[in-house]
């Protein structure tokens, strides 16, 4: 059953991508396109709730369902197996849930490009991927899926590939990741030479174990982290999450926020069996965590771009669950990973019915005043909106505000300092979302005429979609995942003075997210001119925002450029032209001059000649009785 | 026994004189004599030896010498008449057309 | 008819195919072609047979055929199977009808010629890798220089006789240093043995001291590292791809780089294992100069045949990392990696003729958008590019994973007992994966995507026959990515016997 | 019974002798110009087939003792080079149909036959003239144009100088030893008196003379290019073959040490690696050859470097290798405007095109001297290296592969001149000469026969 709830969008796939593209002649029309597209997505969601019904039907053991074996070398046997406990369960329900709407939602949204049916096979291809990433029981089919999300979403943010620049993007999203995937290797070689096998669940339980394996956790740790900063856009490889935005917005929404970007997350709560002896690496991961979630707030207060602020907060918000993971919460981390889920999806659909709405604008300094214009997308907005805030008792309230306490209390490394920063960032988020929602939906209207006459609602399949998302943002956080997961994932114990703290600090973080709304509905709310002269109070600052702390340019400077010049210099030109060939076509020379010496020596003359004879003559001889 | 040193010793100055007048001189027919002048020096190693020894096999190989040497100059005359009559010299040094 | 009797027919093939050609009337290209593709084709189905028929549980030779040639030098025709030259066997008969129906359209002068020199070309390349005697097998090596020497020099580009000769010269000098290896291989062994054989079966036994061993392994190691081209040898290879004709790129890359990896796994380590031993990490680091030099370089071309070929030179570096490795899982790996590349790399040249043929440009800059202008072809050059970067599901994922993982694992004892050396190339071969994608994509980038851009517009996209050639070698592509158990297990005794070979000592002095 | 012994053993040369009373005959009633030839070929084929009757029945005799013996290997030697002989009297068909050529190569047939016999140095002597004199005369014989005497002269003067040297060593062995039989040549070699060592070295050195090693070579480029194509096939063929043979059976059973091992080694290395460069800017064919050959005078040299036992079997088969394909070389060449352009490596741009066979054929032979497998030279020079190594100069035999790489490129040169450039601007497809072809396929049938079976070949010898 596992396997079918794989293969189901693999199949899609396949219809998709052979009969509904130039590949098979367009065979199938849309309609056929939506509904293989979408019913096969939505199918495999159906299997797993039956799935997860089966789980709980067997007391929440573990299934485990072996495919074939991809390869047996020496004693060490690689499979092909699908693993499924109340973790996998989570993350597919997810992934099969968010995706299948998100699905839906792009019916309408891709209804007229010449791409649909190429749209829906990636997207479908996607989805397989991903299963097989969330599902897989070894880290080797972990890693199939990891590098085919990464496949997928390359292919999808250069959807429009007609632009270089999107796809430039795509190539660079795919490069990026693949920085970390080369630390993911890494990692697996050392489990793989420690334990001869990949299979997680094993090697959970030779760390679960009493006795430790004879390897260090910390350098699996930080190995494996690496592979994921880079697929969940952590500092320092969170570079192509922004640019990734180039991609029709339901990709932005399903890849770059709901799923694809925690499959890092996903990673180190599967391992954390291995993290939970390894406190340096977790304490670097919650360092790492903190740090990104709080620049990349920084950078997102100042965007103007709709889908950029969004993209930033994600980058932001997947700082908190790495930070929930750094401290060992990792049920913590998960739960956030639905809820932002949920209202990270809606607000990203939001902004493409936005977007749709106002025919490919994005820059919210030509939008406001939609509200009353495209009232169902506002709404959902701004519930998603809120939810992002951590409004009580909106689903992100819950989840963000178990991560700021774990990050206060936690006894794996949890610190007031953490904490602090983390709460500066809560209050940023409040801030530049409640922004992007004024600069959007409320305010006078600044849109260009033409634009602003044929402003419409989306249709229903999207507002359908928004409206559930919406529900869920709002709800969701009364669904305990971390009680849920407990049994598999543990909380970290809190130290018992810290009890005391625990409602203030709630008190707290409640203020924050209503400070940050007040702030910027006194900043956006009133006569434009306030944001104005603050920003030029600060302008410098400002520039250093806008332009994303120059890390773009200084990876440009130190890394590409570098490369080619040595390619291009040291390699190619000294090494390969001058150093190899240089010397071999200096003996060709060297044979061609001796060839004319020999050449010139034969003048024709017989006294010449015979003058060679008397030399070897002469030679000979004196050699011979050198001997005697 | 000093004769017979002395004898071979004027052999081999002979076969050196031949060699060194092939390599020295212009003239074609002169170049020719010295060719002849080493065959001479031969004939006179082997028949010294010859008569050292007391055998005669050197001997009969001096004939054998005379008539080769006969064929060669019969060969080579016609050989230079051919080249003077297209060159109209008898200077070595011209005949080198072919080289290189 | 037996086994064995297929297996030589399948090797003599080709030389009947020429002597068809020759006796074909003239002036029926269409007729010479057909002759040609039906050949390759026979001679697949018979080695896809014999495949079948391999026993993978069986150690040695399989299908042996053993006759006196030259009986008082103790030089046998003696050929077979085993667990080495399965998988490579298969893959040359594999790609010969692709390469002859690839080459239809691009061939319109001396097509007699030129086929005849594709079979004896694919004659001697069989005959090399069946080759169970080493003078038959150098008899062989050398054979194949000629009609590619004549296939690049007669239908290649504008610097033909340049590269042409380049890659003769090349090769033929390392492969002079070799025959004197040859020679004084079996001479010391018939003094040491007094047995008087060229079997591969018997110059295992040689023991030779160390320096010999050093030596002999330098000359074979030189001939073989041209061939593989191992980086600072390489320099032939890149003007030979991109002056050859279509057809010799990818005899090139597909089958015959694959015989300089092949003559060290069958030959150079295992006759000379105690200087393996002792230059393995020399080796090491330049199989790992070749990974990061051949990438690098890769990324800084303009002319697309360039670009692959230089990726062959990093491509193959993983595979003599994984004969180096002397790691089970690495041996495999290596083993799938050739195959895989010649798949690859044969495949991406075939399209780079195609697309050759319809706008006559290599340059990189010359193209745009293609992905508008030839869907189908893009489709297939995309699934290409990737199993080239080594995507999982394709082939390419399958050789590099393994030999990254082999070679790591061998590694680490060593990084434990203080020997860093090898584990620092592993991690630098592991972060060569990075520049991979890096040289390939940008490659993609600027091929497929963008404003649609080419010269000679407007052509069609693939047509019924392109598309099957192509359809084929993805087919196998995913086969070797998503299923290698079944060839891995064919190879696997050899790989076993390979490492035994290599690891064991066999200096005069100590037993066994 | 002598005269039986002396009809039987010398059964080949008196065919030969036969042959030649029967050209002068016919040149005297003047029918040369027809019959010549035919007769001339109908009495080496004779000869042959009876030298290699006689030598697989493992024939022996001395009918003259202490001058002339057969057996068997000599005879079956005889055997191959009168076959050599052969496609160069086809050949001559079309250039030299007059009686002359067929007498004079009878004649030096027959010296080459005496050489292979020679016991003792007057024999030795008679038959290096016998083979030498008439060869002068036939560099002269196409007297197309003034260069064929000079060239006449050249090899005359040289050729008269290495006799002299002959003699003197043979007169020096004469007086250290009192003997003139051929194994006083072998004793020298174990003495080492400074008498002896110069006849030792007199006596070799006349044969580099002959066989054109560096620096006696100088006359070898500019004789084959005044000689006539069939000529110079002779010339680089057989009579290389004659001087080898015979180097060889002076040598007999002597392993080289120094001094003489030194001179080996380093002339014939310096001549392999002379020629092989020389070669590579040659603008005629013949040129070439004539430099390849010095070159591959060098490797025939080389195989003394090896063990006794195993001399005459490489250089047997070195030379039927060289031999077949430098007479398949000539043979296929195609006939031109005249002798000079004729072989001009520039008409032979594009040859494929215009005349495919004879292309291919000359890119055979071509490989065949360079010395590629599948080709029988590679057996050939994997012989000879084989046997310098085994004799344990492992050096020598290394630098002498590395020489041999320098030969590669022009060889290929060829190639590339026929196969890979335009047309020549005055090119004309040649006129199908249909005894040349029968000789290019003669040769090309024994390069396959010994490519496919060389053991069956080498243990012949």
């Amino acid at each position: 059953m596992l396997t079918a709830i794989v293969l189901l969008p693999l199949l899609g796939f396949v219809l998709n991508g052979v009969l509904a593209t130039r590949l098979g002649g367009n065979r199938f029309g849309p309609r056929f396109v939506s509904a293989a597209g979408c019913g096969l997505p939505i199918a495999s969601f159906l299997l797993v709730v039956k799935a997860v019904l089966e789980l709980r039907a067997g007391g929440w053991a573990p299934l485990v369902e072996t495919v074939y074996r991809w390869a047996l070398i020496g004693d060490n046997s690689f499979e092909i197996a699908f693993y499924f406990d109340r973790l996998s369960a989570v993350m597919a329900l997810v992934v099969t849930g968010v995706g299948s709407v998100i699905h839906v939602y792009s019916i309408g949204y891709m209804k007229d490009d010449e791409g649909y049916g190429r749209f829906f096979a990636y997207l479908n291809l996607f989805l397989f991927f991903m299963l097989l990433l969330v599902l897989g029981r070894s880290l080797l089919v972990l890693f199939v899926g990891w590098e085919g999300v990464g496949l997928a979403s390359y292919l999808l943010i250069g959807f429009w590939f007609h632009d270089l620049a999107n796809a430039r993007a795509g190539k660079k999203a795919f490069v990026t990741n693949r920085i970390g995937d080369a630390g993911f290797l890494l990692g697996m070689f050392v489990l793989f030479q420690a334990f001869g096998t990949l299979d997680m669940d094993r090697i959970g339980a030779a760390f679960a174990g009493p006795a430790l394996p004879a390897v260090s956790a910390s350098l699996v740790g930080v190995l494996l982290f690496i592979g994921a900063t880079g697929k969940s856009a952590q500092i320092p490889l969170h570079v192509w999450l922004p640019d990734a935005m180039a991609g029709p917005t339901p990709v932005s929404a399903l890849i770059h926020a709901a799923t694809m970007v925690t499959a890092g997350v996903y990673l180190v709560a599967r391992m954390s069996a291995v993290y939970l002896h390894a406190p340096e690496a977790s304490a670097l991961i919650a360092v790492v965590g903190v740090a990104t979630a709080f620049f990349a707030a920084t950078i997102a207060v100042v965007q103007t771009d709709i889908k950029k602020v969004l993209a930033y907060s994600t980058i932001s918000q997947l700082g908190f669950m790495f930070l929930a993971l750094g401290v060992g919460a990792y049920g913590v981390a998960i739960f956030h990973l639905v809820t932002h889920a949920f209202f990270k999806a809606c607000l990203f659909l939001g902004a493409g019915s936005v977007i749709h709405a106002l025919g490919g604008e994005q820059d919210v300094r030509r939008m406001g005043g939609l509200a009353r214009r495209i009232p169902l997308t506002f709404w959902s907005f701004a519930i998603a909106t809120a939810a992002i805030a951590g409004i009580p008792p909106l689903a992100g309230f819950f989840s963000k505000d178990g991560i700021l306490w774990y990050a206060f209390a936690s006894t794996r490394g949890g610190s007031p300092l953490l904490w602090l920063v983390a709460a500066a960032t809560a209050l940023m988020t409040a801030f530049y979302m409640f922004r992007l929602l004024w600069l959007t939906f409320f305010g006078r209207s600044r849109m260009t005429p033409e634009v602003e006459h044929h402003v419409h609602e989306s249709p229903s399949s999207m507002t359908g979609v928004l409206l559930l998302l919406a529900a869920l943002s709002a709800l969701g956080g009364f669904i305990a995942v971390p009680h849920f997961l407990e049994a598999q994932l543990p909380l970290p114990p809190v130290d018992e003075h810290l009890h005391a703290y625990e409602t203030p600090l709630l008190a707290v973080s409640v203020a924050l997210a209503l400070a940050g709304l007040a702030a910027a509905a006194w900043l956006f709310g009133g006569p434009a001119e306030r944001a104005e002269r603050l920003r030029a109070r600060f302008a410098g600052p400002h520039r250093w925002l806008s332009s994303k702390y120059f890390v773009d340019e200084l990876y440009e400077r130190c890394l590409d450029k570098p490369l080619v010049w040595i390619s291009d210099r040291i390699f190619l030109r000294f090494g390969d032209r001058t150093l190899i060939d240089g010397t071999l076509h200096a003996l060709a020379a060297i044979a061609r001059g001796s060839a004319a010496v020999f050449g010139r020596l034969q003048t024709g003359s017989l006294h010449l000649y015979a003058w060679f004879v008397l030399l070897g003559i002469v030679g000979a001889l004196l050699w011979s009785w050198r001997h005697v | 026994m000093d004769r017979t040193q002395l004898l071979i010793g004027v052999a081999v100055t002979l076969f050196s004189l031949g060699l060194v007048g092939v390599i020295v001189r212009r003239h074609v027919l002169v170049m020719l004599m010295c060719m002849e002048l080493m065959l001479n020096g031969v004939n006179l190693s082997l028949v010294t030896f010859a008569q050292q020894t007391s055998t005669t096999v050197g001997a009969v190989l001096v004939f054998l010498i005379f008539v080769v040497a006969t064929v060669e100059i019969a060969l080579a005359i016609p050989i230079v008449l051919l080249l003077v009559r297209t060159k109209r010299t008898l200077d070595l040094g011209a005949y080198s057309e072919l080289k290189g | 008819m037996s086994d064995a009797a297929v297996l030589n027919l399948i090797l003599f093939l080709p030389l009947l195919g020429t002597g068809l050609l020759v006796a074909a009337p003239a002036g029926e290209p269409g007729f010479v072609r057909r002759l040609a593709l039906v050949v390759m084709i026979v001679q697949f189905v018979l080695a896809a047979w014999l495949y079948a028929r391999f026993d993978s549980t069986r150690a040695g030779l399989q299908f042996e055929t053993r006759l006196p040639w030259i009986a008082q030098w103790g030089v046998y025709y003696q050929i077979g199977l085993d667990g080495y030259n399965v998988l490579l066997v298969m893959l040359t008969a594999f790609l010969g009808p692709l390469v002859v129906a690839g080459a239809f359209t691009a061939i319109a002068k001396d097509e007699k010629l030129f086929y005849a020199m594709v079979f004896l070309v694919q004659f001697a390349m069989l005959g090399t890798f069946v080759a169970q005697d080493l003078f038959l097998f150098y008899f062989f090596w050398e054979t194949m220089l000629i009609p590619m020497f004549l296939l690049i020099g007669i239908w290649g580009g504008e610097r033909r006789i340049y590269a042409t000769l380049k890659f003769v010269l090349y090769t033929a000098f390392g492969s002079i240093l070799m025959l004197a290896a040859v020679i004084y291989l079996v001479w010391s062994l018939q003094n040491t043995t007094g047995i008087t054989s060229f079997a591969f079966s018997d110059l295992v036994k040689s023991r030779l001291p160390l320096d010999a061993q050093s030596l002999l392994l330098a000359a074979f190691a030189l001939s073989f590292a041209i061939k593989v081209p191992m980086v600072p040898l390489h320099t032939w290879l890149p003007d030979a791809h991109v002056e050859a004709p279509t057809t010799g790129s990818v005899i090139l890359a597909g089958v015959m780089l694959k015989m300089g990896t092949y003559g060290f796994m069958k030959l150079g380590f295992p006759l000379f294992p105690d200087a393996t031993q002792l230059y393995t990490p020399l080796l090491m680091a330049l199989a790992v100069l070749s990974i990061v030099y051949g990438a690098c370089l890769a990324l800084v071309q303009d002319d697309i045949k360039k670009i692959i070929a230089y990726s062959s030179i990093s491509h193959l570096g993983y595979v003599m990392l994984g004969l180096l490795s002397l790691d089970l899982v690495g041996i495999q790996g290596a083993i799938i990696q050739m195959v895989s590349h010649g798949l690859v790399a044969g495949g991406l040249f075939l399209m780079v003729g195609m697309i050759y043929e319809r706008c006559h440009t290599r340059e990189l800059r010359a193209y745009g958008g293609l992905a508008r202008l030839l869907p189908v072809y893009s489709v297939f050059f995309m699934i290409l590019t990737l199993a080239s970067v080594g995507l999982p599901t394709t082939s390419g994922f399958t050789g590099e994973f393994l030999v990254l993982l082999g070679a790591f694992r061998a590694a680490w004892p060593l990084h434990t007992t203080g020997d860093d050396l090898p584990l620092v190339l592993a991690v630098v071969a592991v972060a060569g994966v990075v520049l991979g994608a890096l040289y390939m994509l940008r490659f993609a980038l600027a091929f497929l995507y963008g404003a649609p851009r080419a010269p000679h517009q407007p052509f069609a996209d693939l047509d019924r026959r392109e598309k099957s050639i192509l359809g084929l070698i993805v087919a196998a592509v995913f086969a070797l990515g998503l299923f290698p158990d079944e060839p891995i297990g064919k190879t696997e005794l050899a790989a076993k016997s390979y490492r035994q070979l290599v690891t064991a000592s066999r200096l005069p002095g100590d037993s066994r | 019974m002598i005269s039986q012994t002396v009809l039987t053993a010398m059964l080949p040369e008196h065919l030969l002798l036969l042959g030649l009373v029967a050209v002068i005959a016919l040149e005297i009633v003047g029918r040369g110009e027809r019959a010549a030839l035919a007769v001339a070929f109908a009495c080496v084929a004779a000869a042959a087939v009876a030298a290699l009757r006689l030598g697989l029945d493992g024939y022996a005799a001395a009918p003259f003792t202490g001058q002339f013996s057969v057996d068997a290997s000599t005879l079956l030697v005889k055997a191959m080079v009168l076959a050599l002989a052969l496609p160069v009297l086809l050949m001559a068909r079309g250039e030299l149909p007059d009686g002359e050529f067929a007498a004079l190569l009878l004649s030096s047939l027959y010296g080459v036959c005496l050489l292979q016999s020679a016991d003792s140095f007057p024999t030795l002597f008679l038959g290096l003239e016998l083979m030498s004199l008439p060869v002068y005369v036939l560099v002269l014989l196409a007297y197309r144009r003034p260069q064929s005497a000079e060239a006449a002269l050249k090899y005359l003067v040289l050729g008269g100088t290495a006799t002299a040297t002959f003699l003197m060593g043979a007169s020096l062995l004469y007086g250290s030893g009192g003997s003139l039989g051929i194994d006083a040549f072998a004793r020298a070699l174990a003495t080492n008196d400074g008498l002896s060592r110069a006849a030792v070295v007199l006596v070799v050195l006349a044969f580099f003379l002959k066989g054109a090693i560096v620096p006696f070579h100088a006359w070898a480029p500019d004789a084959y290019e005044g000689a006539s194509v069939p000529v110079t096939a002779y010339m680089a063929t057989i009579v290389k073959a004659g001087v080898l043979l015979a180097v060889v059976r002076l040598f007999g059973r002597t392993q080289l040490a120094t001094p003489m091992l030194e001179i080996f080694a380093t002339l014939p290395l310096l001549s392999i690696v002379w020629g092989n460069l020389a070669a590579m800017r040659q603008p005629s064919l013949r040129r070439m050859i004539a430099y390849s050959s010095i070159a591959h005078a060098g490797y025939l040299f080389y195989a003394l470097l090896g063990d006794a036992a195993g001399r005459l079997q490489a250089v047997a088969f070195y030379l039927l290798a060289y031999g077949l394909m430098n007479l398949l070389a000539f043979a296929a060449l195609p006939a031109a405007a005249d002798d000079v352009a004729r072989d001009r490596l520039d008409n032979l741009k594009g040859l494929f095109h215009r005349a495919p066979y004879a292309a291919l054929m000359l890119a055979i032979a071509m490989l065949s001297l360079a010395g590629i497998p599948p080709f029988p030279g590679f057996v050939a020079k994997f012989l000879i290296f084989k046997n310098v190594m085994a004799a344990g100069h492992t050096t020598y035999a290394v630098l002498g592969l590395v020489a041999s790489y320098l030969g590669i490129y022009f060889y290929l040169r060829l190639l590339q001149f026929m196969f890979m450039s335009p047309d020549a601007p005055n090119a004309s497809a040649a006129p199908r000469r249909r005894l040349a072809l029968t000789a290019s396929v003669a040769c090309l049938a024994g390069a396959v026969l010994i490519a496919v079976f060389p053991g069956w070949v080498i243990a012949g010898f």
